[in-house]
């Protein structure tokens, strides 16, 4: 929604412009079809633009700090819980998704450069690259999340217990997530396509990196259940889903949908348990076993930490902070697809850049925000 | 219309009876503050009327346009009122920091807050009761527990208030001064019938208390006296009605169901027996009754109640069928 | 845009502030409102729906005192059900908070008024203006939808764990204040950055509105605390969906978190409502006692303190919540500093008065009003500061008679100063005075006569939030009832003297009231683009060249 | 607070001014390169128990990064003073309002109710903190 802060500047209408400069005499200078007609000079547009867009950062560091409070006040109440929690979190996950996520600020930080400098396809090509970034970035957390989800890790109410054997829910969760970005990624492959057909070098510009950042996603996902290990089952057969497989894919969202539904059942049942069972204090040597993530895990699930008002608590603020933090990467995303189409109608130079400026101090900030996440979320020891 | 402000007569103008030690040092403050606001007050409304007469537009005068400015004025009013509000902060803490400290020698009464009753319970014998029975002229220490939602403990003859929270404990004390009997209210709003949850305080001398806790103990023999008993003191009372008029409250009422096929939310039907009582006193989310689905969650009495207290209270439901209702 | 915006014709503007064409026959159609980028428009908008989400808490206002007319102790009896009677107040307090008080200043009023007194075209984000206004927009969909189905009994504040459990629409009113949340900040961010960027020359800082400085000091509020609302009831919401537990004692979160984190807004959101509202009370003794104002600085870093200071009270919310001793005594010293930038304000107002030629019309009368009420207002708030009496007032009508003295008697009394004040700008009419006076004096007393008897309801103990009383309050809950009635005719009244002026008004000379500022030199109502040519800034309160003039009925300013 | 407006008028002269300063690609370079090195030490310091001091460095170490980014990447160096000052004063806020929050937090710990099911307290002391006391 911010967005719009700096929306006003480019997507100025032409006519409107007109109409405005033939009704009355604006006594200076006339305007560029860049600058917005209430601004004196690109100056001020690009100052408002960018000052508009920090105060945005500011209310987006204080919308996280809300997250970041509650991190704090449940750590310092229970700091065991959140070592034993932090061992269910694949660190070399967060650390692979930190160095994308830093190698799309360089690029994103270049591009602003490249439209200072008019080097119009070099800037689609940053702008392309921090999109795959991106996209592996969202690829990555799908296969952290998933696997969570059929371990029972979910959030307060919903966590299922990690007793004696080790819950295992069969129901493939990848699936369907992959639904979205896989027919979206042939929508895009269609487009390029297309573009190559009508030998359109502005869609050609457009298209591509909106494929490679589809297939970036499916590259995160590769790249998430390659490190992730083996040990669960081939969810990835569904991740290739092409325009072919609609049907079938549909068929298997239904079926997570069930899934979903019934997953509080087994919930409740072991929160039952739990009830009345602290024998359900587990040995050492047991309950991680199958379910291993990290070789770090000296943890041991002892019944009042592992349970929903306890780990459960914990998955809750893991979910809602990466999970917040997710959404503005897509957020992010669709802002910048929109400034690669713009970036392929060569539309910025030195004076008129606040639009790549404006998304890549957003972008940062996406950044910063993770910089955080890492070492609080997945660093514990 | 009855327009007596002064119903209670050992109320004032401004005041409920004051029957704490607390209320001296309140009442002072409040009335320092009032009288402090009526001096900046006054001043203000004759110096804005007398400016409005004066300095009207009217014909034949026009006033200054230039805008004043009194360094020494602007000083001295930002710096008077300074003083007044820190020593009002002064006060205030001094009055706060008396209700926090515990003193050590204290009678011990332990108070639940749930939906939408108090009950209290007496360290000294184990007793327990609705209305809280108070010896006067000795330090009161309450530990207060909510089960379910937020609750605020106020007895404004006392001038205390302290909320109460689920899942900590809150302690707060009074030291009574003043025999008698006085409104207790709940102040956080906590549902449907927040405005129900008043009880009474009876600040009784040594004696009639310490006879009062020997006959709180006192289970009735009988049954279904029993299940009354229990029924009046567990926090039934207040949503579930028993009365023969078939009243609703906030639950489903006891009269008029026992042994009939009743419905359930879900659609099912089944039988308002003995097995159905326990399993909704016990597991009360289980088998939700249909036309209560917006009605608040009741909680489970699953470790607050003995098995045969349960028999108690089924025998006494029992019992409104049979022999005519009790008033509820 | 351009599709829809049909320019008639050139406007042509004289001097004398005759103006055939302005920014309400710039052009026509339904969609010439729905997608206009004119501030003024979308002020105007914001005015229309403000007014409806007023109308709609009045109504529940008065449910509330009509049901409280009868202690109730017998349900069956009582007119409301308990249910409903707490599903009434809560949507009286949802809707006149979120919806109501806090957009109503800055939003409408603020939204036409600023780039004009800044001598601007515009805001510098139109779009995201239009935005905010459809975020509102959502909002009130939203609430409108919890209306239509099972609404909501949390009360306004939403207090876990009751929000949790209960039975009522309270994601849809969550997810409804999420967006007015997001609304509210985009349109402070807009007003920070115009304020900021696009001053006209000439115009520096000490030369600004007092009105522009405390929507100034309004905006950093909305950027820094509303982010923490949306946070709060988002947070509340996957509570109730998916039993995330932070709020949730079952689970071992915290109830008393959860008000931290709501009143670390809403606390500041008191500010939200209150700076714009002295802003415009600076304004309108000024104007009307043709006299500078007294101690300009003092007001505008007063309104800069009070949004900083605003931001380290919100504990005092909590004060028997259960919070640390410490945290409280803090909490209580630090409430007292908002106390003393109020104080000044009233005292530099009643300077202003001194000496100055006071005209006694309907936006000067409710101006005064202000300040009698407002007064109280604040001094009862010294009662609740302190930590000793707060301990037996927190929750009782004492609180609900004191927020409703700042923030009726406040708020909603400058927002009718000052929409009468700029009504004939907004509007090119003249309303009948005389009748504005009057609706002045039936508000006032109304008001005072509901809440008055609540102070001392809530002094003898009467708690807040009951649907039934014992009866020894009954009578000073009658007298307040009387008011509300007194109250809500006299707001008709008001009503009915800006609706009649619509379409029997006079036509507005360009400064009615000889102001001084740069709205007064242009049109009323002004041309679509406020000033065909950059308008010379001078000090905004400099009367000296305002002369009246027996032609136009108007002031104009006399040339050097 | 800054008088921008004017400020940018008088500094510049004329109102069409240049006002992009690209930053060198070396810059850009280093930064990335300095980022990915700070958070391979951070992942190497979590391989140690540090006890409480842990959670001291990667936080320092974050906050390195995090000012890398936005000095540099941001560039708020170059940036207008009041962007940093609306930048920094978020960071005041957050601060003001975890502090407060967690001050409050931390001195009612001892009277939680761990288990809030559980039948109320013959009289006493809490329960509290169940973990800590079966240490």
């Amino acid at each position: 929604m911010g967005r719009c802060a700096f929306q006003d500047p480019i997507s100025e209408n032409m006519t409107e412009v007109a109409a405005h400069t033939d009704g009355h005499d604006h006594g200076h200078h006339d305007h560029p079809s860049w600058l917005a007609h209430h601004f004196d000079d690109a100056e001020q547009q690009f100052d408002s633009g960018k000052l508009g867009m920090w105060l945005f950062l500011v209310t987006e560091i204080l919308f996280f700090s809300g997250m970041f409070c509650a991190y704090v006040l449940y750590r310092n109440r229970n700091p065991e819980v959140f070592e034993f929690c932090s061992a269910f979190l694949n660190e070399k996950l967060g650390a692979i998704n930190t160095g994308v996520l830093l190698f799309s600020s360089l690029t994103m930080a270049w591009a602003v450069r490249a439209s200072q400098l008019k080097q119009h396809k070099l800037l689609v090509g940053m702008l392309g690259a921090t999109l795959g970034c991106a996209a592996i970035f969202l690829g990555v957390k799908s296969v952290e999340y998933t696997h969570k989800w059929s371990l029972g890790l979910l959030p307060g109410r919903m966590y299922v217990a990690q007793m004696e054997n080790g819950y295992h829910s069969d129901v493939d969760y990848l699936t369907p997530l992959c639904i979205a970005p896989a027919v979206l990624t042939v929508l895009f492959a269609l487009y390029y396509v297309y573009s190559l057909v009508i030998a359109s070098k502005f869609h050609q510009r457009v298209a591509g990196p909106l494929l490679v950042a589809g297939l970036c996603f499916f590259g995160g996902i590769y790249l998430g259940q390659f490190i992730e290990g083996g040990e669960h089952h081939g969810d990835s057969h569904g991740a290739h889903a092409d325009a072919g497989h609609g049907e079938h894919a549909s068929h298997d969202e239904e079926h997570a949908k069930e899934a979903g539904s019934e997953t509080p059942a087994p919930a409740e049942a072991s929160a039952a348990s739990s009830d009345t069972g602290v024998a359900l204090v587990s040995t050492s040597s047991g309950p991680l076993h199958d379910v291993a993530v990290d070789p770090k895990e000296a943890a041991i699930p002892n019944a009042e930490v592992n349970n929903q008002g306890m780990a459960g608590l914990f998955f809750s603020i893991y979910y809602c902070m990466t999970g917040v933090h997710a959404v503005h990467i897509i957020g992010g995303m669709l802002v910048i697809s929109w400034l690669i189409v713009k970036a392929a109608r060569e539309e910025f130079h030195s004076k008129y850049y606040g639009p790549v400026d404006n998304v890549g101090l957003y972008w940062h900030l996406v950044d910063f925000i993770w910089i955080y996440l890492f070492p609080l979320l997945y660093l514990i020891t | 219309m009855n327009f007596t402000f002064l119903a209670d007569e050992a109320a004032g103008f401004w005041f409920p009876p004051a029957a704490s030690t607390f209320a001296e040092q309140v009442d002072f403050l409040y009335m320092a503050i009032l009288w402090i606001s009526i001096l900046f007050f006054v001043p203000i409304v004759i110096a804005m009327l007398y400016f409005m007469v004066k300095f009207r537009q009217r014909p034949g005068y026009k006033g200054s346009p230039e805008a004043l400015h009194n360094t020494p004025l602007e000083i001295t009013w930002t710096v008077v009122p300074t003083f007044i509000v820190v020593w009002i902060f002064w006060e205030g803490m001094i009055g706060y920091l008396d209700m926090a400290r515990m003193p050590d020698d204290t009678v011990d009464v332990a108070v639940t807050a749930v939906k939408w009753n108090w009950a209290f319970k007496y360290k000294q014998n184990g007793a327990e009761s609705t209305v809280l029975y108070l010896p006067v002229n000795k330090d009161i220490k309450l530990t207060m527990q909510s089960r379910d939602v937020l609750h605020s403990f106020f007895v404004p003859a006392f001038r205390a208030k302290r909320d109460v929270v689920p899942g900590r404990y809150h302690y707060m004390w009074f030291h009574p001064t003043k025999e008698g009997v006085y409104d207790l209210f709940c102040t956080e709003y906590c549902g449907d019938n927040h405005s129900t949850m008043i009880t009474k305080v009876e600040v009784l001398s040594e004696e009639k208390y310490a006879a009062k806790l020997a006959e709180l103990v006192k289970e009735p023999e009988d049954i279904v006296e029993r299940g009354k008993w229990l029924y009046e003191r567990k926090a039934c009372k207040g949503c579930h009605y028993a009365g023969a008029d078939g009243a609703k409250g906030p639950g489903p009422s006891y009269n008029g169901s026992w042994g009939k096929q009743v419905p359930l939310a879900d659609g099912r039907e089944v039988k308002f027996d003995e097995n159905y009582v326990r399993e909704a006193i016990l597991n009360p989310g289980a088998a939700h009754r249909k036309g209560y689905e917006t009605a608040s969650a009741m909680p489970s009495y699953k470790g607050q109640l003995k098995d045969e207290q349960i028999d108690a209270l089924i025998a006494f439901i029992q019992s409104l069928e049979t022999a005519g209702a009790p008033a509820k | 845009m351009s599709a829809v915006t049909t320019p008639i014709t050139a406007p042509t503007t004289t001097h004398d502030g005759a103006t055939e064409h302005h920014y309400l026959n710039h052009s026509s159609g339904f969609l010439s409102w729905a997608l206009t980028l004119d501030h003024k428009r979308i002020g105007m908008m914001y005015l229309a729906g403000i007014l409806f989400a007023f109308f709609l808490g009045g109504v529940f206002a008065l449910a509330i005192r009509i049901h409280l007319w009868n202690p109730n102790q017998d349900p069956d009896a009582a007119w409301l059900t308990n249910a409903t009677y707490n599903r009434v107040f809560t949507l009286h307090g949802a809707i006149m908070v979120f919806l109501f008080i806090i957009p109503s200043i800055p939003a409408a009023l603020g939204n036409f008024l600023l780039p004009i007194m800044l001598g601007t075209k515009d805001v510098a984000f139109p779009r995201l203006n239009l935005g905010s206004f459809y975020l509102w927009i959502t909002g009130l969909i939203f609430f409108a939808y919890t209306l239509f189905s099972t609404q909501i009994d949390t009360g306004w504040t939403f207090y876990t764990p009751y929000s949790i459990e209960a039975k009522s629409a309270v994601e849809a009113a969550t997810l409804g204040v999420f967006i007015l949340g997001f609304s509210s900040i985009f349109t402070g961010l807009n007003f920070i950055v115009t304020i900021n960027t696009m001053r006209p020359p000439g115009m520096s800082w000490f030369k600004m509105p007092l009105f522009l400085w405390a929507l100034y000091a309004t905006s950093i509020i909305q950027v820094l605390a509303t982010p923490v609302l949306g946070i709060t009831v988002l947070l509340l919401a996957l509570e109730r969906t998916f039993g995330i537990g932070i709020f949730d004692p079952s689970l071992n979160g915290d109830p008393v978190t959860f008000q931290h984190f709501f009143w670390f807004y809403s606390h500041p959101a008191v500010y939200i409502m209150i700076l714009p509202a002295m802003g415009i009370i600076s304004e309108l003794m000024s104007v009307h006692s043709h006299k500078g104002i007294f101690g300009y600085r003092m007001i505008a870093y007063s309104s800069i303190a009070i949004a900083l200071f605003g931001f380290l009270v919100w504990g005092h919310h909590m004060f028997t919540s259960g919070m640390a001793d410490v945290t409280t005594i803090v909490f209580s010293a630090l409430t007292f500093t908002v106390s003393i930038p109020s104080a000044i304000k009233v005292f530099n107002w009643l300077g202003t008065m001194y000496q100055g030629t006071v005209a006694l019309n309907t936006p000067m009368i409710y101006a005064l009003a202000f300040i009698f009420l407002f007064t109280i207002g604040g001094l009862t708030g010294l009662f609740l500061g302190a930590l000793a009496t707060d301990m037996h007032l927190h929750d009782t009508y004492f609180v609900v008679a004191h927020f409703h003295y700042v923030m009726m008697g406040g708020t909603l009394v400058a927002f009718l100063g000052g929409l009468f004040h700029w009504w004939p700008k907004m509007t090119g009419k003249m309303f009948n005075d005389p009748m504005g006076i009057v609706s002045a004096a039936i508000v006032f007393v109304g008001f005072n006569l509901t809440f008055l008897p609540q102070f001392v309801l809530g002094t003898r103990g009467m708690p807040r939030r009951y649907a039934s009383y014992v009866p020894e309050f009954q009578s000073l809950h009658q007298l307040s009832t009387v008011g509300a009635c007194i109250l809500g005719f006299g707001l008709l009244v008001a009503g009915l003297v800006l609706l009649h002026s619509l379409f029997y008004g006079k036509k507005a000379p360009m400064n009615p009231w000889g102001g001084a500022t740069l709205e007064w030199e242009c049109s009323s109502p002004p041309p679509h683009d406020n000033f065909s040519h950059p308008p010379a800034v001078g000090d905004p309160y400099d009367f000296a060249n305002v002369e009246y003039d027996g032609k136009t009925g108007g002031y104009y300013k006399k040339k050097k | 607070m800054a008088d921008t407006h004017s400020h940018s008028h008088s500094d510049h002269g004329h109102a069409d001014g240049e006002f992009s300063h690209p930053m060198p690609v070396w810059m850009l370079l280093a930064v990335f390169f300095a980022l990915l090195g700070l958070t391979f030490l951070t992942v190497f310091q979590a391989q140690f128990d540090l006890g409480s001091l842990e959670i001291v460095f990667s936080l320092i170490i974050a906050s390195i990064k995090a000012g890398l980014v936005i000095a540099f990447f941001m560039h708020l160096v170059w940036d207008k003073p009041l962007n940093a000052i609306a930048i920094f004063s978020s960071l005041i806020f957050v601060a003001l309002f975890l502090g407060f929050t967690l001050m409050d937090a931390q001195q009612y710990n001892e009277r939680l109710i761990m288990d809030p099911k559980n039948e109320i307290l013959e009289n006493s002391t809490p329960k509290a903190r169940l973990i800590k006391a079966s240490e």
